[in-house]
Order: C-alpha cells, then sequence, then structure tokens
C-alpha cells in the first residue's frame, strides 16, 4: 500500500465509523462528517454540473459558432444556445430579493419541459404499456401438449389474480365516488393487493440493504484493519525483533 | 409482563446492535453454513471432477467490477477446483476489464498451488467482438491471441503447444455478467464446435439461461452470490461467497425473529387490554 | 406580467415536448430545448451554492449552535469546487482522489445505514394489528425466507413435489411474480393519469402555485 | 464453334490469378429517406458482395459515396467494414429537398469495385408518426375528460371526491407541530423540477405553507436542488403572502443542501435530529433515501405523511410513516387541499379516463379468453397489438 492509499483508507475508515456512529445517537464525529460530506458533495457537483453540462452545452457550442462567426463571417443555428444561457442568468437574479422575481422564466421554463416530458413518459411506459401487459392475460388458459388440449392451471390461476389484483387496485384510487357496496368491497381488495405487494417488495429489497452493509463491514476488515492497521503494526513489531 | 413492554417498544439501538453483530460474526468466522446445493451447481462439479488430470479448460472472464461481488467468487473457487485437479487453465476475457479481473483471481488463487505460468496456466487478455473471436478460436487460438495479457508473445508457451484451438479444450467456463456472454459460448462454442460450456452469472440474469440448462447447451450454472457460495460449499471451503451468504442468512433470520417478538408482545398486551376493557390501541398504523 | 410571460414559456416547452413525440420533424427543436434545460440547472447550483455558504457563513458569524462544523462545510465545498474546475475531474487528478476516499466511503455508509433501519422499520411495522398489516407483514417475511437458502433449508430432500407449494421459495417466486407485478401495475397506470392531469394543470396555466405571487 | 468461347473461359480462368480476380460489387443496394425522422438523413441499405460468401477475393470494407448528379463527381462519406449479412448506413449530412445519388463501393485488397449507383433521393423531414396514432388518441381523449370537468366544475357544478386519509392528516399534523412550539419538515424529494412529482410536491407545499403560516408554526425546506430551492422560495412566500403573515417568511428556512443523495440524506438527518421537527412531509420522488429520512423522523417522534409514486419505494414508507399518499394520490394532493373547484374538476377527469382503462381491460380480457376456445374476436391479437403498442 502506498503512502497516498495508505491516508485514504484511513480517512475512508474514520469518515464510514464517524456516519455509523450516528446509530447511536448524535454526537460530534457525525456532525463533522455531516457537514464536510454536505460541503464536498455541493462542491463535487459543482464541478461535475462546470464539466458534463456548463462546457459541453454552452460554452462549447458558443465557442463553435464564434470560430464560425470570425473564420467564414456567417452566424449558424448554435447562436440559439445564447437563449439557454439567458434562461440560465435569470435563475442569477435570485441573488438579489428585489429581482428574484425575474428567475421565474428559468423556472417555469424547467417546469413547463417537465411538464411536457413526464406527459408522454408516464403515459407511454406507464399507462399503455402496463395496460397492454394485462389485455393479453387469459383467465382460463389450455396448452396444446402431448395428447390433445389440456387446462394449464397454474398460469391461469396467475393470470386471473394478476387481472383481479390490477382491476381491484384500480379502483382503489377511484376518487369521486364514496368508497362502499361493491365499490367499496373492491378497493378494499385492491388495498389487500397493494399490501401484499409492498410486503413483498420490503422482504426482496432486504438482502440488497444487507449486502449494502456487508460491503461496508468487508472494507472495515479486509480494506482497512487488516492491511493499513494489523498488518503496520506487525511489520513494526517485526523489525523491532529484528533489531 | 415488563420484559414484554420493554420487548413491545424495544431500543432501536439494540436493533441495530444485533444486526451488525449478525453480519460481522460470519465475516469474521466463516459459519460454514451449509447451502442447498443445486443441480446446476452439481453437474460443474462433477464435470471439473471427471475431467483426467491435466485437461483443458479454457475460463472466460466476461464481468467488470459491478458484478465482482456476485461473480468473482465464483471465479475463485472455479479457479482452485481447477487447480487442484491440475487441469491446464487458458484464460481470457471478451469484456475488456475481464482480463483484469482475472489477474486479480490468478493473483489470490495462484499463490496457494504451485504453478507455472505458462505451463499451467495462461492470461490471454481480452479481444473485442465477442461471437467473432470465439469462431475464430476455433481455427487457431495462437492466431487470435498472438500476445498474452502482458504483451509477451504466445508462441512458446508449452500450454498453447497443446492446445491449438477450441477442439482441444474440454470444458470452457464463462463468467458472465452479460452481453456478450453465456449466449455467445453456447452459439459458438456449443453449437458449432460441439464444447460443453458451462456458466456462471448474476442472480439477476440466471433465470434466462435456464432454457440452455433443459436443453443440454450448458452443462452447469452458478446463479450469483448463491451459486458461487454452492460452489464452494461442493468444494467444502468457506469462501467470500460463503461467507457474505451466511451474513445474509443470518441477518434475514434476525429480522424475522424481531418481527416474532414483536408480534408475540403485541398479542400479549393486547390480550391484557382487552381484559383491562380498555379501549382499541390508536396511533400510527400500517394502512394507508 | 410578471406571471403571464412566464407561463407563456412554460406552455411553449412543455408543448413543444408533446408535439416532438406525434411530429417527427421537431426532433432538432426538442433536443436543442432539452440542452437549454441542463444550462438553466448548471446556472441554478450556482444559486444553491451561494444559498448553502451564506447559511453557513451566518452561522459562524452569529456563533449559532454548532458553528464550528460549518467551517468543514464551507472548506470542503470550496476544495472539490476549485480542484475540480481547476484541474479536471477524470480518473488519477486529486478530484478523483477526493471522491474515492471522502465521498464514495460517507456516500455507501449512509446508504448501508439502510440495513439497519430496513430491520428497525420491520420490528415496528411488521405487528398484525389489522388485516393490512398482516397481509405487509406475512408477504414480507415469506419473501424474506426464500431469498436467503436457510430460508428453504428445513425443507427435506424426500420433499414431494405435489407440496412444492409449501416451500418459500416457490412462494416466493409467486408472490414476487403475480402480487407485486399486480400492485405496482395498478400504482402506475393511477400514477400516469395522475400525471397527465397534473401537467395539463400546469401547461395550461390553471396550476401556477409554482410561479409565486402576482 | 462452341469450343471458342469455352476455350476462352478456360485462358481466363488459367489466367485470372495472374491478372488478379475481378471483385464482385455488393449486391441490392437501396437509397431512401430516412424513416420518421426530422430530415436531412438518408439510409442506405445492401446486402454484400457475393465474394464475401465465397471467399476466394478478400472484402476489406464497403465505402460510400455521394454525388448529385448520377455521373457526376462524387464525395465519400465514410466506409462500413466488411462481414456483416446485411449493411446499413446512414448520411446524416442531406440537404432536404437535394437530389442524392449513392454509390457503394466493395474495396478489397488490390482492387475497389463500384455497384450501380442508386437515386435519385431526397431527405424530408416527416409531420406525423402514424405509429404513434394511439399515443394521440389517448392524450387527447384524457386531456378531453380533465379539461370538460374543468369548465363543469368552473361552472359551478358541485363534485365529490372521497376523503383521502392522509391528506385529512395534514391539518391534525401542522396543528400538533404549533401546540408542541416546533417546526414542520417539508422534504420535496430528490428529483430536480422538471419531475413532474418535484412538481406536484412544490404545489402541496404551497398549500401545506398557507396552513402553517395561520397556525404559525415555523417551516424548514431542505431542498436537494437549486431549481427546486428557488422554486419552494417562490411558492412559500406567495403561501405566507395569501395567509396575510409575509412577516414571518423567512427566505433561508427553504434552503439547499448539496445535490448528492447521500450527502443530503445525512444533511436532512442531522437537520431532524437537532431541529426536532413535530411534523414531517415526505412528498415527492424518492429512492433509496426514504426509509433512512422516515425511520431518522420516527426517532424524533415526528408525526409522519408521506407521498410518492416511486412504487418501490411505497412500502418503506407505508412500514415507517403514519400515513402514505399512493401513487395518484400524491397528484390528486393539491387540488384536494385547496378544495379549488377547477383543480377538484381534473380529479374527476382522472376517473374517467380510469374507467375507461379498466372496461379496455376487462374488454382485452374477455376477448384474450373467447380466444382460448377458438373465438376470435375482431382478429384479437393483431388488432389489441396495434391498440397498446407505441414505437
Amino acid at each position: 500500500m502506498d503512502g497516498l492509499t495508505l491516508l485514504g483508507t484511513w480517512i475512508a475508515a474514520l469518515l464510514t465509523l464517524c456516519i455509523l456512529s450516528f446509530l447511536y445517537k448524535d454526537n460530534p464525529f457525525y456532525k463533522f462528517a455531516e457537514y464536510l460530506f454536505v460541503g464536498v458533495s455541493a462542491g463535487f457537483w459543482i464541478a461535475y454540473n462546470y464539466h458534463n453540462l456548463l462546457l459541453p452545452n454552452l460554452i462549447d457550442p458558443l465557442k463553435g459558432a464564434f470560430v464560425v462567426l470570425l473564420l467564414e463571417g456567417r452566424l449558424d443555428f448554435r447562436w440559439l444556445t445564447i437563449i439557454a444561457g439567458l434562461l440560465g442568468v435569470t435563475m442569477l437574479f435570485r441573488f438579489f430579493p428585489k429581482a428574484a422575481w425575474v428567475s421565474r422564466y428559468g423556472i417555469a421554463f424547467s417546469v413547463g419541459l417537465g411538464a411536457g416530458l413526464m406527459f408522454i413518459v408516464y403515459l407511454q411506459a406507464n399507462c399503455i404499456y402496463q395496460i397492454w401487459g394485462t389485455v393479453k392475460l387469459s383467465p382460463v388458459v389450455i396448452t396444446e401438449g402431448p395428447g390433445g388440449q389440456h387446462f394449464d392451471w397454474p398460469t391461469s390461476v396467475s393470470n386471473t389474480l394478476l387481472i383481479v389484483g390490477v382491476v381491484s387496485a384500480l379502483v382503489y384510487f377511484y376518487f369521486s365516488k364514496e368508497h362502499k357496496g361493491v365499490l367499496g368491497s373492491t378497493a378494499r381488495l385492491g388495498i389487500w393487493f397493494l399490501m401484499v405487494s409492498f410486503g413483498a417488495a420490503f422482504g426482496y429489497t432486504v438482502m440488497a440493504r444487507i449486502s449494502l452493509l456487508i460491503g461496508r463491514m468487508e472494507f472495515l476488515i479486509d480494506g482497512w484493519l487488516r492491511p493499513a492497521v494489523i498488518a503496520p503494526i506487525q511489520g513494526a513489531l517485526a523489525s523491532l525483533g529484528l533489531l | 409482563m415488563k420484559f414484554v413492554r420493554w420487548l413491545a417498544d424495544i431500543d432501536r439501538r439494540i436493533i441495530f446492535l444485533v444486526i451488525a453483530v449478525a453480519v460481522v460474526i460470519p465475516l469474521l468466522l466463516p459459519l460454514g453454513m451449509r447451502v442447498k446445493v443445486t443441480p446446476q451447481t452439481e453437474s460443474i462439479y462433477e464435470e471439473v471432477e471427471n475431467l483426467p488430470p491435466g485437461s483443458n479448460v479454457l475460463v472466460a472472464f466476461d464481468y467488470d467490477p459491478a458484478a465482482a461481488p456476485e461473480v468473482h467468487p465464483m471465479a475463485l473457487a472455479f479457479l482452485r477446483h481447477c487447480f487442484t485437479k491440475k487441469h491446464k487453465v487458458i484464460i481470457m476475457a471478451l469484456w475488456p476489464q475481464g482480463a483484469q479481473m482475472a489477474v486479480s483471481a490468478l493473483a489470490e488463487v495462484g499463490k496457494e498451488y504451485d504453478l507455472e505460468y505458462g505451463r499451467d496456466y495462461v492470461n490471454l487478455g481480452y479481444k473485442p467482438g465477442g461471437d467473432i473471436v470465439i469462431k475464430s478460436l476455433g481455427a487457431s487460438l495462437g492466431e487470435v491471441f498472438p500476445k498474452d495479457m502482458a504483451g509477451e508473445p504466445t508462441a512458446g508457451l508449452a500450454i498453447l503447444a497443446k492446445v491449438r484451438n477450441l477442439k482441444d479444450i474440454d470444458l470452457v467456463m464463462d463468467l458472465s455478467a452479460g452481453d456478450p456472454g453465456i449466449p455467445a459460448w453456447v452459439r459458438v462454442a456449443n453449437a458449432l464446435y460441439q464444447r460443453k460450456v458451462a456458466g456462471g452469472c448474476t442472480a439477476v440474469s440466471a433465470p434466462q439461461f435456464f432454457p440452455y440448462l433443459q436443453t443440454g447447451q450448458l452443462v452447469g450454472l452458478l446463479g450469483g452470490l448463491k451459486g458461487a457460495a454452492e460452489y464452494e460449499s461442493v468444494l467444502a471451503y468457506a469462501g467470500k461467497a460463503s461467507r457474505r451468504m451466511d451474513a445474509q442468512s443470518i441477518a434475514h433470520l434476525v429480522i424475522i425473529v424481531f418481527i416474532i417478538f414483536a408480534n408475540i408482545s403485541y398479542f400479549i398486551l393486547r390480550r391484557q387490554r382487552e381484559e383491562k376493557r380498555e379501549g382499541p390501541r390508536t396511533g400510527p398504523a400500517a394502512s394507508p | 406580467m410578471r406571471r403571464e410571460i412566464p407561463m407563456i414559456v412554460a406552455f411553449v416547452a412543455g408543448v413543444t415536448i408533446i408535439l416532438e413525440f406525434f411530429v417527427p420533424a421537431l426532433r432538432d427543436v426538442a433536443s436543442q430545448i432539452q440542452k437549454w434545460y441542463l444550462v438553466v440547472i448548471a446556472f441554478a447550483i450556482l444559486v444553491g451554492a451561494f444559498n448553502l455558504l451564506r447559511i453557513n457563513y451566518m452561522k459562524i458569524r452569529y456563533r449559532r449552535a454548532d458553528w464550528p462544523y460549518s467551517f468543514a462545510l464551507i472548506a470542503g465545498l470550496f476544495a472539490m469546487a476549485i480542484i475540480g474546475i481547476g484541474w479536471g475531474i477524470k480518473e488519477g487528478t486529486v478530484f478523483d482522489w477526493l471522491f474515492n476516499y471522502l465521498i464514495f466511503p460517507m456516500s455507501s455508509t449512509v446508504f448501508a445505514l439502510l440495513a439497519f433501519f430496513v430491520a428497525s422499520a420491520a420490528y415496528r411495522a411488521f405487528r398484525a394489528r389489522t388485516v393490512d398489516a398482516t397481509l405487509l407483514l406475512v408477504a414480507a417475511v415469506v419473501v424474506m425466507l426464500g431469498q436467503v437458502p436457510i430460508g428453504s433449508a428445513w425443507v427435506p430432500a424426500w420433499w414431494p413435489d405435489s407440496l412444492v407449494f409449501l416451500t418459500p421459495d416457490w412462494l416466493k417466486d409467486r408472490i414476487m411474480n403475480i402480487f407485486n407485478t399486480a400492485g405496482q401495475r395498478a400504482i402506475l397506470i393511477g400514477a400516469s393519469l395522475g400525471v397527465v392531469s397534473t401537467s395539463l394543470r400546469i401547461l395550461l396555466g390553471i396550476e401556477r402555485s409554482y410561479l409565486g405571487e402576482e | 464453334m462452341k469450343s471458342v468461347p469455352l476455350g476462352v473461359f478456360i485462358i481466363m480462368a488459367l489466367a485470372a490469378p495472374a491478372f488478379g480476380q475481378m471483385l464482385q460489387a455488393a449486391e441490392g443496394v437501396t437509397a431512401r429517406d430516412t424513416p420518421l425522422d426530422a430530415g436531412s438523413s438518408i439510409t442506405l441499405t445492401w446486402q454484400p458482395s457475393p465474394d464475401e460468401a465465397g471467399r476466394k477475393v478478400q472484402v476489406l470494407a464497403y465505402e460510400v459515396w455521394r454525388a448529385t448528379r448520377a455521373a457526376g463527381e462524387y464525395e465519400r462519406l465514410g466506409e462500413v467494414e466488411s462481414g456483416k449479412e446485411n449493411y446499413e448506413f446512414t448520411d446524416e449530412e442531406a440537404e432536404n429537398g437535394v437530389e442524392y445519388f449513392y454509390k457503394v463501393r466493395a474495396r478489397g485488397e488490390r482492387m475497389s469495385t463500384d455497384a450501380a449507383p442508386a437515386g435519385p433521393v431526397k431527405a424530408t423531414a416527416e409531420w406525423f408518426h402514424p405509429d404513434r396514432l394511439n399515443m394521440l388518441v389517448a392524450s387527447v381523449v384524457l386531456a378531453a375528460f380533465v379539461l370538460y370537468f374543468i369548465s363543469q366544475a368552473r361552472a359551478g357544478k358541485e363534485l365529490f371526491i372521497r376523503r383521502i386519509a392522509g391528506l385529512e392528516a395534514v391539518q391534525e399534523a401542522v396543528g400538533r407541530a404549533t401546540e408542541m412550539g416546533k417546526p414542520v419538515l417539508y422534504v420535496p424529494g430528490i428529483a430536480d423540477i422538471d419531475d413532474i412529482q418535484t412538481i406536484a410536491a412544490v404545489t402541496i407545499l404551497g398549500r401545506v405553507a398557507t396552513m402553517i403560516a395561520e397556525y404559525d408554526a415555523a417551516l424548514l425546506v431542505p431542498c436537494s436542488r437549486s431549481l427546486v430551492m428557488s422554486t419552494a422560495q417562490e411558492v412559500v412566500k406567495e403561501a405566507y403572502l395569501e395567509a396575510g403573515r409575509p412577516d414571518a417568511y423567512r427566505r433561508e428556512n427553504v434552503r439547499y443542501l448539496t445535490d448528492d443523495q447521500f450527502g443530503y440524506v445525512a444533511g436532512v438527518d442531522g437537520i431532524m435530529l437537532r431541529e426536532k421537527p413535530a411534523a414531517n412531509f415526505y412528498l415527492g420522488t424518492f429512492y433509496a433515501e426514504s426509509l433512512i429520512l422516515a425511520e431518522t423522523g420516527h426517532s424524533v417522534g415526528a408525526i409522519q405523511i408521506a407521498g410518492t409514486a416511486m412504487p418501490s419505494q411505497l412500502p418503506f414508507f407505508i412500514a415507517a410513516c403514519d400515513y402514505t399518499l399512493i401513487g395518484e394520490e400524491l397528484f390528486a394532493a393539491s387540488a384536494y387541499l385547496s378544495r379549488e373547484p377547477r383543480l377538484l374538476g381534473s380529479l374527476v377527469g382522472q376517473d374517467l379516463g380510469k374507467v375507461i382503462i379498466l372496461i379496455s381491460i376487462i374488454v382485452g380480457v374477455v376477448t384474450a379468453f373467447l380466444a382460448q376456445f377458438g373465438f376470435e374476436l375482431f382478429g384479437r391479437s393483431i388488432a389489441l397489438e396495434q391498440l397498446f403498442v407505441v414505437k
């Protein structure tokens, strides 16, 4: 382990312990790690956005357009990027409370863009696609097999449950009628389906979450304690022994 | 009763402590819990076991660090098995970072055996092209890999004098995290050259390869961390995968035991309340 | 006017994106507009960073609770931003080193806290108080057992195939494939209707609280 | 007489290696306007030269050349490596409306052979994507439902909306915070403002903030995106103004932490531990942080109301929070809390959409069922596929 890696490993291990200490209770070590984490990660995203958003989407196109203007004397479409710059600059007006309303242009543009984008994305991927996944199903499935047709009961049962589940859970979301009578009991069934699905998803995720902890613990044991703590001490002891 | 009350509203830090212990103990002291070995793991083991010593095994490292937590333990276990059986191991990669993963696997396993590079094993490195690379291996290994991972010419290596092309390989093991991977090896090495192909992959992608097992195009399949733990289990040693799987099992059990305790204490307290004719419990419910 | 023109901007941006899905000819226009958004974000982060710095500066200046920690925050922010912008963010840079040994360990440790919280949340929530809570509890326990080898370890080798549905392994797959799919599907379909109506309200200016005062 | 050509043939065959063999051209070269695009693009397709299969002569690559006249000057655009069964090349730099001719040149080691030029062909932009007609119909129908009920509501028609428990609890939570003299914490998710869930969260924040201003409780809004912070500041300011308490608005209480997912979580957890809010709201887009926030919030004794349309995170909110708005309920919240008829109207419109969806599911399932017994309703599989699959 070279010096820089050794230093890094120690820092990483100490910060890991600082964050874990939060589980016991709030303490100065966690506070330090928390403030540092918020600061460095905010700085990280500033630098990241500069390199990955600002340079390729504003500065580089404008530079290119400027070169074309100088060399060929013509305006190309990249000058449109100025609009992006202007929209971005409106955000900076937030520094001045009196003129903060100017930033509404940037905000309105972003909100409108998001609203339009999500309209399509949700309707296509979530609505129509999911309906298609359901309408294909038949509650009774008969398969051709050796010895003629036979009733495929496992598929039939699972299809039926799936259809009932989707329909009843959708009914639960019905807003404009009191959930009473048939509507009420269907919605009730829908909630039960939702609860089973939530319980299942919870249980399914436990493994991935435990894996994360295993990863951190393996780092502390195999990445830090053994090579960066025990090994150097052993080395030091051995060299003392030699002396 | 006091205990039941304490249990019903236990300090969550006790739960945290128990979880931490449940995860750390298996990592420090492998419990070697028996993992139920599935037939598809067993059959890979049998295949390696029944090859005469000195057979040629090709191991393809088609994964990257992202999939390493699941797939790397398989590589370690499989290499150990091959070296124990004195098979010759030829390593290559269809994934750019695969060759590096092989280097680290060999560094870890290699020191446990008396091995000579070029005679007992070789790391041929990475070659882009997927299917086409495998197809060319059918003609000549040396032509596809004129140089090995370290950039040394492969011409003089003893192992390649014996193994000229894919037809001299007795078993192919593909450790794969996606494409190119198991389907490519099945399509070309198995279908075209009738080689035996085994695979190891992440848990998420395992189900899609079950059809290959049924048709016999794959002799066996290691699926995810569990598959790796199974292989370690048949080899009777507790490696990384077993340790991780032990930790998972214990942690899951601990959580379930906690849930059972919570319910027992809840029911005892409820009965008591009913006896005292208290009103129903109000407060946070788990419903929406 | 301070609200009307921004509302028109929102309308034009949103409708262009929607139309682009149906009108291939608008593709370039739409992709241009989406790039503009990235520029807006890049500028906006300065506003956020300024806000963060100002609050922490005030904390230090007026010696509010925990003020000494604010030095760590301010120093960390400037260090990362200046090193990243000045010397690049590629592999092997100082920025990369700071990411690997500061941000990555803290990030993955915060993430790993979840291992503890799934346990404490399960302990509290999974009590058979109501039918709903019981369903939640049973499904979670069965799936958790089905996930790990130990869950099915009690199943002996002679277990008859006809009783396979009593093993956690088998049940887990069915619950995930049927109940989980059904529940998620209904949520997604319902949510998409909510999204459609929300975005219409936004684009048509019926919902305009996001624009602030008149 | 017959022997002459045969003799020539034999001589040619014998001589061929000496002269180098003829390389055969690529086959079936077609050039057409790239379909369903914004124009300025032409797609070429061709099949390999017969020599690729025969392997007598090696084809190294196929070059693509373009000209504005069939016999005119061709310029080289690029090349495609050999070894495929079908070839495609897209010329992305065609000018709309200009006629072009394309030549594909098979290049061997020592010689090259041109295929006959393909063309003329013009690049055009398309104005409608016919495969997406179903999406268009769905969008228009849903929009019409929503707008119709909004106009009905405007006209003064009474609209009934069922109780949503999580939203009934909002007032209770704010009241509790006021009584205890502790702040309300509002977390608008970790996505940026272009995510519709964030937009919904920010509009709900407006309603909640009005309530908080009226009760005179404190409100903390930590944001993980600058744009969300800016929007939230505008919304909260407006809410305080509406409640007649503009003086109580504190800009620094709507603050930015960091864009980083877990950095943000660490910061919000810190705020919870030190400010000890009496009520926590988590509304918007959440990922893994959902449970970290909700468990920390629970440990400080806050009443917690969550809402998201992320199916993967709902289980954790359900388990750890007191009330959870599930999916569509999140989008209904702002209308529900405002009680503004126009907004409520849009909920009724959504419901009509749901009825249509339920009917189409039932019709689809019935046809699928009948198809199992050999009854084919309107050529089932084809017709349905066209209805639901969006390309």
